[in-house]
């Protein structure tokens, strides 16, 4: 069985959202406090949602300095699948795991809603069979506004790192897709070898019908089947 | 010895600034002629160190390590004897 | 999480020997009663807590006779009024618990600190009970929206109501909005959370045992809020709110999320045996309503309070209302894995005293005895008043009308100008801002008529609502608080769900005014006469009075003699908890498919008197009445109806009347429709399509259902009228209008951010 | 003429600072001897004014109208040409 866990900083609040959903792809998952995190053992990593130290200072910016996060380093650095979701990509972009940053958004105003985000990557363990998908998943922030300076971006867009964007009905980027004022659209982003995801939607609140969708199960269902491919060593 | 450090944090220039957009608009409806506008924060810290550049030394970690994002931000420290 | 005091901060002064009685806020008589009670002259800090125990916030001394009126028995209910929160139980051994609570006065001082520690206070009173909070609503009303003031109100208000509750993760599942000038310069903001709990795992505040270690736990104590809304909710607001500002308290819902993980775990592992958040009077109150309720004592010392500024008096500790903190009693034996749970959830948690047998409230500064007192002298013996010994209806002459309806408008153009209206908009730009979707329970959010949850693990489900009338209550108080719990319940009816019980938050003017004593006294009557009738009990609530303007039209006008008058409209919030045996078989939020019939069922007897219609063309005017046995009798009928499977789509004719039922039909999945009025005898069309009253329900059945449901609804003695039928996109009332539903949806959509200025 | 006002805003001495001990509790992990922590915002503001008296009165009506908020806020101005 594919062992997942899940990490816990004081305020996150997706954790039970995500060890929910995870059961329905028949993952064995454990929840973890974040002073208490040794991933040796586990298959995969979530990072999920909530207001980690009450998002003070900077969204995720506190939580950097947890040894949850170090040993989450560890497990990506060892090639370790490791999803945040939400506060969970704030998380990782504050601990340097994925590039650039994660502002207050252009409206200023938490936005709760759905949105469509194209997958433009099927390499990641979180996105096999999705290319070009367009997904309908829930917001809930009022950081998600990504930035990164020039080149950095061109950095980016160059080698890919794009994994989602903000799309309208169409899988098309437009101005009004975008809930958040993100530069290029970005809703998602993955590292250079792909085993790092972070995305400011929520998989895990549309992995059942009576939610209102399953497109989020979509992306549970890639980690059991790519976790049961994956070489032993990483394992 | 005791320590007050000010740590005044901007996002750098480049960065979008929505709050610092939000502010112009709202003053521009006050009719003050105003031009620009950037948000900032400031932190004060009270802390102990054994001498000035010791002191110097810690209020740069500290904004180094948490209250500014090099990504996004930077920042300068003032520092007082408390 | 503690610091070194930094700061001074304001010292709030005890009261001085010349009056320290008045000064706390007590009334001659009531020193008189606190001397013979305590049998010698209390001291200063004595004074003060017996000043915040026996405010009107704490003690309900205006309200308490009546509110024994209000049916609070049933079969599914689990724990009534007198607790934390009440209960009603879901079967299986799960309970749900919930309350609403109001923060109108520390609101109108700093909207978005107000509101956003009332939601932290009511989930407090959830979770102390050991329920883990499912869901927030809201009920909010301010004065009208193209005021500068609205707007900051509305901003701060809904921006303090989401920064907590966001952040502690709980969904916002449904709510009410009210704009009238009645509400310019006192804001309601009325919180209610929901929660589920097993049933043996209910904590109580009654079960201390003598002996057992007390512990306070969560914020360090400051100077914010002595006594801040104990006394603030129990006067009316005015030239002195300047005096009262420094007690504004701040929120921390970052350590309220810590603080309900770790008292939860804590009931879980059954470590403690009784517990208390600490809202208004703080220590005070805990203290002493723990130990009462108990029938116990406690003895406690304030120098084992944490402070967060240095220099404080037992006074201010004992008085200071700083926001997320618990009292925990302890199990015996089991305080070292209490304090490893605070511990773990890095949270400041201290043994501040312990239960003792002798019923005695002792208070010690280090060795020094400096408060000694019986709790249920504080808790239970403050005065009752019977505010029916003053009572006074006013003189009738309470309608106005500045004109006739303008004949000259096209109706079309008016449904259009409703649905744009502030009373009707869609409130889409204010709850977007609050998370609905977070522990993935939400299966229908804000929008529809009532929020649904389901709950892991088992089929059933929930339907929670929330409902006020003011503008009916400004007629006749007793129609208006009834109409709300009708309109709260039938809400829940109309997504399929079995309403259970209801919690009610009563929010008055001056109940020492004849006017606002009765308005007291019929409100809760109304309250008791519908929920007798609709078989939902009241298992909690809250009472707000001295809710008032500062005696000037906010308007700046004299046409309006109600908005006008010194107190805001009697307005009971009512919230209901309905069920669902299978919550996947829920009335979905749809338009219906073409070719389905479009039905009226109950009461096709509107008028515009104290309708939205009436507001916009100046008309505000009784009379209004109830018929609350057809009211019972079509909420029964509709979930029949549902249950057999005959209902595809319900909606309740609210603000704005049938015209907006059905525009708000339309506007759910952009489907047209084709209908005609219910012909009614007297009743001219603009008021037949506009005109509101209780008891309506639209429904959509299939058309090969149609002559079902209207057997079924004659044998429950409910009228109903066939009106057209679904398809098309256009809502074509014939022969008055024919709205294409794209123009519907930009009047509904854009109405209240255009009201609030922030579109063009 | 132009000035630059940096309108420094600071919760009221008596008025608790969430986040300023959220970044006690988080300092303390780095151990730097941190004993006290408040946090505040910093406005930067570009505009037009016809002479310093001018400047500093509507620097005073942006703190007091519109960036401090009077009920827990103070405020602090400091004025430079541009
Ligand atoms: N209008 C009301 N109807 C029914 N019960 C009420 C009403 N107002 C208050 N109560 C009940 O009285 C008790 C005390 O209320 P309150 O002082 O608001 O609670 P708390 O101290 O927890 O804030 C609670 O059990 C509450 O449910
Ligand atoms: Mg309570």
């Amino acid at each position: 069985m594919v062992r997942v866990a899940i990490l816990r900083f004081p305020g996150t609040w997706s954790e039970r959202d995500f060890e929910h959903a995870l059961s329905l792809v028949g993952a064995d998952t454990e929840i973890l406090w974040h002073t208490e995190v040794d991933l040796s053992g586990f298959d995969a990593a979530i990072v999920p949602g909530g207001f980690s130290y009450g998002d003070h200072v900077r969204a995720g910016a506190i939580a950097r300095l947890s040894p949850a996060t170090t040993e989450l380093k560890r497990f990506a650095a060892d090639g370790g699948p490791v999803l945040g979701s939400c506060n969970g990509f704030q998380i990782l972009c504050e601990a340097g795991l994925l590039p650039g940053a994660l502002i207050r958004n252009s409206g200023l105003e938490y936005i709760s809603d759905w949105v469509r985000i194209r997958c433009e990557d099927a390499g990641t363990p979180f996105t096999e069979g999705l290319k070009d998908a367009v997904l309908r998943m829930p917001i809930g922030h009022g950081e998600g506004c990504f930035v990164a300076d020039p080149a950095t971006l061109e950095r980016i867009e160059k080698e890919g790192l794009v994994l989602f964007r903000y799309v309208d009905g169409r899988g098309i980027v437009t101005g009004d897709a975008n809930p958040n004022g993100s530069v290029n659209n970005i809703a998602g982003l993955r590292n250079e070898a792909g085993n790092v995801v972070g995305l400011m939607p929520h998989p895990e609140r549309c992995a059942e019908p009576i939610l209102g969708g399953t497109d989020g199960l979509r992306m549970l269902e890639s980690l059991v089947r790519a976790v049961g491919t994956m070489p032993a060593l990483v394992r | 010895m005791r320590f007050v450090a000010t740590i005044h944090v901007r996002p750098k220039a480049e960065v979008r600034d929505p709050q610092g957009e939000a502010i112009l608009g709202a003053l521009g409806s006050l009719g003050l002629g105003v031009v620009a506008v950037r948000t900032g924060k400031e932190i004060v810290v009270t802390f102990e160190a054994d001498d000035d550049a010791a002191a110097r030394t810690a209020a740069d970690v500290m904004g180094r390590e948490l209250l500014a994002n090099p990504v996004i931000e930077d920042f300068r420290v003032e520092l007082a004897t408390a | 999480m503690t610091s070194v005091p930094e700061v001074e901060g304001t010292k709030t002064a005890e009261p001085t020997r010349t009056d320290p009685a008045r000064e706390v806020g007590l009334t001659p008589s009531e020193a008189e009663r606190v001397r013979a009670l305590v049998g010698r002259e209390p001291n200063a800090l004595e004074w003060g807590m017996f000043g915040a125990m026996w405010s009107e916030h704490c003690a309900y001394k205006h309200s308490k006779k009546l509110l024994r009126s209000l049916p609070t028995k049933g079969a599914r209910v689990a724990l009534g009024p007198g607790e934390n929160a009440g209960a009603v139980d879901l079967g299986d051994g799960l309970l749900c618990v919930f309350k609403i609570e109001s923060h109108n006065h520390p609101s109108a001082v700093e909207p978005f600190q107000g509101a956003a520690t009332g939601v932290g206070g009511i989930l407090r009173d959830v979770f102390a009970m050991g329920a883990r909070p499912v869901a927030l609503l809201n009920a909010l009303a301010f004065g009208p929206p193209s005021d500068p003031r609205t707007r900051r109100l509305v901003a701060g208000v809904v921006g303090g109501i989401g920064s907590y509750g966001n952040c502690v993760g709980i969904p916002d599942v449904a709510g009410h909005v009210s704009f009238e000038p009645c509400f310019a310069d006192n804001p309601l903001v009325n919180a209610m959370c929901v929660g589920f709990v097993q049933a043996g795992g209910l904590a109580r505040a009654a079960t201390a045992r003598p002996g057992s270690a007390v512990y306070l736990v969560g914020s360090d104590t400051g100077r914010d809020g002595i006594a801040g809304a104990s006394l603030l909710a129990s006067f009316e607001l005015g030239a002195e709110d300047e005096a009262k500002r420094p007690s504004v308290q701040v929120g921390s819902p970052f350590l309220e999320k810590l603080l309900m993980e770790a008292t939860l775990e804590l009931i879980a592992r059954d470590a403690v045996e009784a517990t208390s958040d600490l809202g208004a009077a703080g220590l005070t109150c805990a203290t002493s309503e723990v130990a009462a309720k108990s029938g116990v004592g406690m003895r406690i010392d304030v120098d084992r309070v944490p402070r967060r500024a240095a220099g404080m008096i037992p006074y201010e500790v004992m008085l200071s209302e700083s926001q997320e903190r618990m009292l925990v009693v302890a199990r015996p034996g089991r305080e070292r894995e209490v304090e490893d749970v605070f511990r773990r959830w890095e949270l400041h948690g201290t043994r501040i005293g312990e239960v003792t047998p002798e019923p005695v409230l002792e208070v010690r500064a280090g060795t020094e005895v400096v408060a000694s007192l019986v709790p249920s002298w504080l808790a239970d013996d403050a005065p009752e008043y019977d505010v029916t010994e003053w009572a006074k209806e006013p003189a009738p002459a309470r309608g106005w009308k500045v004109a006739e309806p303008p004949a000259t408008n096209k109706i079309g153009v008016e449904l259009l100008e409703l649905l744009a209206s502030p009373m009707v908009a869609s409130r889409r730009i204010l709850y977007r801002t609050y998370d609905q979707m977070v522990g993935t329970d939400t299966v229908v959010g804000p929008g529809g008529d009532a929020g649904i949850l389901r709950i892991k693990g088992r089929t059933d489900g929930i339907a929670v609502a929330v409902d006020a009338q003011p503008r009916v209550a400004a007629i006749d108080p007793f129609v208006g608080a009834a109409a709300a719990v009708a309109e709260a319940t039938r809400n829940l009816v109309c997504m399929g769900a079995k309403p259970l019980a209801i919690t009610d938050c009563l929010n008055l003017g001056n109940p020492e005014r004849p006017e606002g004593a009765w308005q007291l006294e019929r409100t809760i009557a109304g309250i008791a006469a519908a929920s007798e009738a609709l078989g939902t009990p009241v298992v909690s609530g809250n009472v707000s009075l001295y809710n008032a303007t500062r005696g000037r039209d906010p308007l700046g006008g004299s046409r309006d003699p109600l908005g006008g008058s010194k107190d805001i409209w009697p307005t009971a919030t009512i919230g209901a908890v309905g069920h669902l045996t299978d919550v996947s078989r829920h009335i979905p939020v749809t338009s219906g498919r073409a070719g389905d019939i479009v039905l009226l069922a109950g009461s096709a007897h509107v008028g515009i008197g104290a309708s939205a219609y009436g507001a916009l063309i100046g008309v505000h005017e009784g009379p209004v009445a109830f018929d609350l046995a057809l009211e019972a009798r079509l909420q029964r009928f509709v979930l029949a109806a549902h249950e057999r499977g005959l209902v595809r789509a319900a909606h309740d004719r609210a603000e704005g009347g049938l015209g907006v039922a059905l525009a708000e039909l339309c506007l759910r999945e952009g489907i047209g429709m084709k209908v005609t009025l219910p012909a009614v005898r007297g009743i001219d069309k603009r008021v037949a399509l506009f005109g509101e009253g209780p008891s309506g329900v639209v429904l959509v059945v299939d058309a090969a259902h149609a002559a079902r449901v209207r057997a079924l609804a004659d044998e429950h003695e409910v009228p109903t009228w066939t009106l057209g039928q679904i398809g098309g996109d256009l809502l074509e009332v014939a022969p008055v209008l024919g709205t294409p539903v794209a123009a519907l949806r930009d009047a509904y959509d854009h109405g209240l951010p255009r009201a609030l200025g922030r579109e063009g």
